[in-house]
């Protein structure tokens, strides 16, 4: 932690950018490989969401009449650089180096950072289709965005720390949260879907309805980023339900060998973010898009309250139970 | 109540609008006027249950030109109405105030055809672009594309 | 809970698409491909080119002698088809007297040859 | 928030067909629209009157891309009945089985298209996959996948062989087995019922009154089908039932399709086990006397109908082409108003609106396009094509 090499290492090459938009990307392949599987069709090859990276990167970027085009322009680095940063404080392979307490709060926080962005270039694109897809992005956002910070929040109140790391560390000493919170473990699945506007809930990018809201006028290297934006939330939120929920890369026994140490836990961070992005495209896949005032009768009479009860259950357990 | 409804009846129903014949075992044809029109439609969505209009046809058989309006009840009879309208001066009254689907059958006839539907709420070009030269009727007997005439931005070659 | 059923079943066969240059599609021997003209059967009635309703037949020059109904008959006209304007409705194959055009399974519109785009 | 126009189509990923809603909406909610209905005019009526009867068929077959049997038979059984033709059992059977083949496909497009957008693209995926097999059989017995060219004046073009007959009976258990699938499918998915419940209902009035046509009508108690009505081909020795639903809304014509698809599996195979032997067509003239007929045909979108003279030549005087879109288009934007926009793509994919039918008439290219309904106002039928003096707002 001390030393600047291996922070620059950190940050830059093995859990941050290099591997993270790697993973980003070969997670995005997975997706669409498991729905097209789902659907009997053959899918992308596994360098798709790379050379469709590439092929973005390098066309034209068109601005819309009117657009302020510095705030177009400076949108999607500044969301890439937010849901990063995310992953940097969610322990990969051991503990985060970079965590310290509440970096837990300050990751939901930059996570919801693109739903803002978004809304923003709906709301600069000035196009209809835009507008109407940033206000339904920022609605969606009131929406579900309370029981996923509550299903979020709960493991911190279980294990008395809001930092990521300690919440996995005490789940290597007790047991695994998903046992003891499945309520808040589905709503924190649902709310993930929610976050990264995944069917049931891609309500604001509604492709028969609105052509795709915000992202109509985003073209070339915006649109690509904003895609690897998207993609990179994928990894990142499925790796902080991982470490909140499943014990992240903890394993409840060590080796001597750090080395292996290390392997191991990063194997069963993979297997981990894997499986949870099976449900995610599972999901995906099994359902059709709800209507926003659907959702928001849906997200506030059950997935709400749902998270409360989840609350609930928790502040009696610590009562009950933790608490000395 | 439909069961009293057969060909006779309707026959005997419609005899003071025109011309009444039977051309198929389920089909009825009136040859009535302009004018008469209204009412016989109103009386065969009174007494003969008509609830839905099948189609408007329109043809140009030279000197004239048919409008014919194809009724059915739940009796599964059509009741056809023929009018015959000058050529010269088409205009026949809507009926698109008593049976709303006519409207949009009325503005296909009115562009294909030029037969001006007196009453009607809006006879607009329905079928034809913008740039359709006027008093051009496609479908008319008589019609031939215009050398230099340009039809939604394309000029007919001919050949 | 089909859904889901039918969606894991899915997941664990093979998908039904078939990779199309590498495997080939079937295609059954009814299909209505390219128009093919056998001039050893054809004896220049230009019926084809009558009905054809794109009009895409026409009937060129083609001399030649024909074996019909046991006489050898002279002949002068053979039908020619414009490929790629043909909707391959098949009303050829239908009225020809003697089976001599016809339309092959094959794909109408493809190949490498300069003959294949006129018949 | 202020009202806002927003313009679906022509070019609109929901609508892939030259049509052009200006929808005026306020937040989330219709206020009004305004219709343009399309954008390509192909005269095949004017081109039908200067061809003969044979050179006629595969031109009205190209009316529509999905119905490409409806109008030809329509035309042709029109035609054959001026001539005071019979055809033969055999032929009729075969073109029911065409028929309800082609019926089976567009309503297993229809579901996927629905499903579609909604956004549940992998029921899309199945109906298509599905689709495949009734394409193939359709490819197997007339050579082509859409425009199958089985009809002529007389009879069919092409008979069907056992080894056809076999191999498409040999389908059917496959697709009877996915379209009891796709019932439970559509009453168990929960999206799916909740995007396609209560949206873009309809009473029994509202359809009569609006001239509502096939299963847009029948999903809303109206018990009108033409081929039991007024029985052509061989519907009148077929079993079969017509299926009708109260519901009215998107998921009532959900329900109606599906259950069309039943019967018309169960059509399919009561033909192919019952077919008829004996020749497959009848000698024709080739003039037809003067005369005129509507004939009228239950396509897979609802009633077609054509209008045929003849004038004792070997051409038509005029056919006028009634397409089921046309009809339907009154009803659907009454259906529009008040309803939320995200439920647009829905309703107007529920009345499976075939432009290809009904812009065969037009080009529309207008600027000033028709205010078609006053503000706040609903949409009546008569409004629907404007009122004079609302041309400006």
């Amino acid at each position: 932690m001390t030393d600047p090499v291996f922070t620059l290492l950190y940050i830059f090459i093995f859990p941050g950018f290099v591997f993270l938009v790697a993973y980003a990307l070969f997670l995005s392949f997975l997706d669409r490989k498991i729905a097209a599987r789902m659907q009997q069709r053959v899918g992308p090859p596994f360098y798709q969401p790379f050379a469709d990276f590439i092929k973005m990167l390098g066309k034209e970027v068109i601005d819309p009449d009117g657009v302020d085009r510095r705030l177009f322009d400076a949108i999607p680095p500044v969301v890439l650089a937010a849901v990063m940063t995310a992953f940097l404080y969610i322990p990969v392979i051991g503990y985060s180096p970079l965590a310290f307490p509440g970096d837990l709060v300050m990751v939901l926080y930059l996570l919801a950072l693109p739903t803002i962005a978004l809304f923003l270039l709906g709301w600069l694109s000035r196009n209809i289709f835009s507008a109407i897809g940033g206000i339904r992005a920022v609605t969606q956002l009131f929406i579900y965005e309370v029981p996923f910070f509550l299903a979020l929040l709960t493991p911190a109140i279980m294990a008395g720390s809001w930092s990521i790391s300690e919440i996995v560390l005490w789940q290597q000493h007790n047991l695994w949260l998903v046992f003891l919170q499945p309520i808040g473990f589905i709503v924190a699945l649902i709310g993930l879907q929610a976050k990264l506007e995944r069917t049931p809930f891609d309500i604001p990018e509604a492709e028969t309805e609105i052509i795709a809201g915000p992202w109509t006028e985003l073209t070339g290297r915006r649109l690509a980023l904003m895609h690897l934006t998207t993609e990179i939330s994928l990894v990142t939120g499925s790796a902080l339900i991982a470490a909140l929920f499943l014990g992240g890369p903890m394993i409840p026994w060590t080796f001597s060998d750090p080395w292996l140490n290390g392997a191991v836990g990063f194997s069963l961070f993979l297997a981990k973010t894997l499986a949870i992005l099976l449900i995610l495209s599972s999901i995906k896949a099994a359902t059709g898009r709800f209507r926003i005032d659907q959702l928001n009768e849906i997200g506030w009479k059950y997935i709400a309250s749902a998270a409360l009860v989840q609350v609930g259950i928790v502040l009696v357990i610590n009562y009950l139970w933790v608490t000395p | 109540m439909t069961g009293t409804v057969t060909p006779e009846t309707i026959q005997e129903m419609l005899r003071d609008f025109g011309t009444v014949e039977q051309v198929r075992k389920n089909r009825i044809r009136v040859s009535t006027v302009p004018g008469r029109l209204h009412d016989a439609i109103m009386t065969s969505q009174a007494v003969l249950f008509v609830d839905r209009l099948i189609t408007i046809s329109a043809v140009d058989n030279g000197e004239t030109f048919e409008l014919l309006y194809h009724l059915i009840g739940p009796h599964r009879i059509i009741i056809t109405f023929v009018l015959n309208i000058p050529r010269n001066s088409p205009v026949t009254p809507t009926v698109s105030d008593i049976l709303p689907p006519a409207g949009i059958y009325e503005r296909q006839i009115h562009d294909l055809f030029g037969i001006t539907f007196g009453g009607h709420p809006g006879l607009k070009k329905l079928m034809l672009n913008e740039d359709w030269p006027e008093n051009e009727h496609p479908l008319r007997k008589d019609w031939k594309p215009g050398p230099d005439t340009f039809y939604g931005g394309i000029k007919v070659e001919r050949s | 809970m089909s859904v889901l059923r039918e969606m894991i079943e899915n997941l664990l066969s093979r998908p039904v698409t078939i990779l199309y240059p590498w495997a080939k599609v079937p295609i059954p021997a009814t299909f209505r491909g390219r128009v093919a003209i056998s001039d050893d059967k054809c004896i220049g009635c230009s019926k084809c080119s009558l009905v054809c309703p794109a009009q895409v037949i026409s009937m060129i020059d083609g001399p030649r002698e024909v074996e019909f109904k046991g006489k050898t008959l002279d002949r002068k006209k053979r039908p020619q088809v414009k490929v790629f304007k043909c909707i391959r409705c098949g009303l050829c194959e239908r009225h020809c007297p003697t089976g001599a055009i016809t339309l092959s399974p094959e794909l109408s519109q493809t190949g490498t040859d300069r003959e294949i785009l006129v018949t | 928030m202020p009202e806002v126009v927003i313009p679906i189509g022509p070019q609109h990923p929901a609508l892939k067909e030259p049509v052009n809603f200006r929808v005026i909406a306020d937040g989330e909610k219709i206020v009004r629209l305004e219709l343009d209905l399309s954008y390509n005019h192909r005269g095949i009526e004017k081109a039908a009157e200067q061809r003969n009867f044979i050179r006629v068929l595969p031109l009205l077959e190209r009316v529509c891309g999905i119905c490409s049997h409806s109008h030809a038979t329509a035309f042709a059984k029109g035609i054959e009945e001026i001539m005071g033709l019979e055809i033969p059992p055999r032929a009729r059977y075969i073109r029911t089985i065409i028929a309800e083949l082609e019926r089976m496909h567009s309503h297993l497009l229809w579901l996927g298209v629905a499903a579609h957008e909604i956004g549940f693209n992998t029921l899309f995926m199945w109906t298509w996959r599905d689709r495949e097999a009734v394409q193939d059989t359709l490819e197997e017995m007339s050579g082509n996948r859409v425009h199958y060219g089985m009809n002529e004046i007389g009879g069919v073009r092409c008979d069907l062989t056992a080894a056809q007959v076999t191999a498409a009976l040999s389908r059917l258990p496959v697709l009877e087995e996915r379209i009891k699938q796709y019932i439970d499918m559509v009453n168990s998915q929960e999206t799916l019922l909740i995007r396609f419940r209560g949206i873009g209902r309809m009473s029994r009035e509202e359809a009569l009154k609006y001239g509502a046509v096939g299963p847009t009508a029948r999903a809303s108690g109206v018990d009108y089908d033409v081929r039991r009505d007024d029985p052509y081909l061989a519907y009148a020795e077929v079993p079969w039932n017509v299926v009708t639903d109260t519901l009215g809304d998107v998921y009532g014509r959900t329900r109606v399709r599906i259950g069309e698809l039943w019967e018309s599996t169960q059509i399919v195979r009561y033909c192919l086990e019952n077919l008829p032997e004996g020749p497959i067509r009848v000698d024709t003239p080739k003039n037809a006397p003067k005369g005129e007929i509507l004939s009228r045909y239950e396509a897979p979108r609802g009633e077609l109908a054509h209008y045929i003279r003849t004038n004792g030549t070997d051409r038509v005087e005029r056919v006028d082409i009634r397409t089921p879109t046309l009809a339907n288009w009154t009803s659907v934007a009454m259906c529009l108003v008040n309803q939320n926009i995200a439920d647009i793509p829905v309703i107007v994919a529920a009345i499976d609106p075939c432009l290809s039918c009904t812009s065969r008439l037009t080009v529309v290219n207008r600027r000033d396009r028709p205010r078609v309904a006053g503000p706040h106002t609903p949409l009546s039928g008569n409004r629907l094509f404007g009122r004079k003096g609302e041309d400006s707002p």
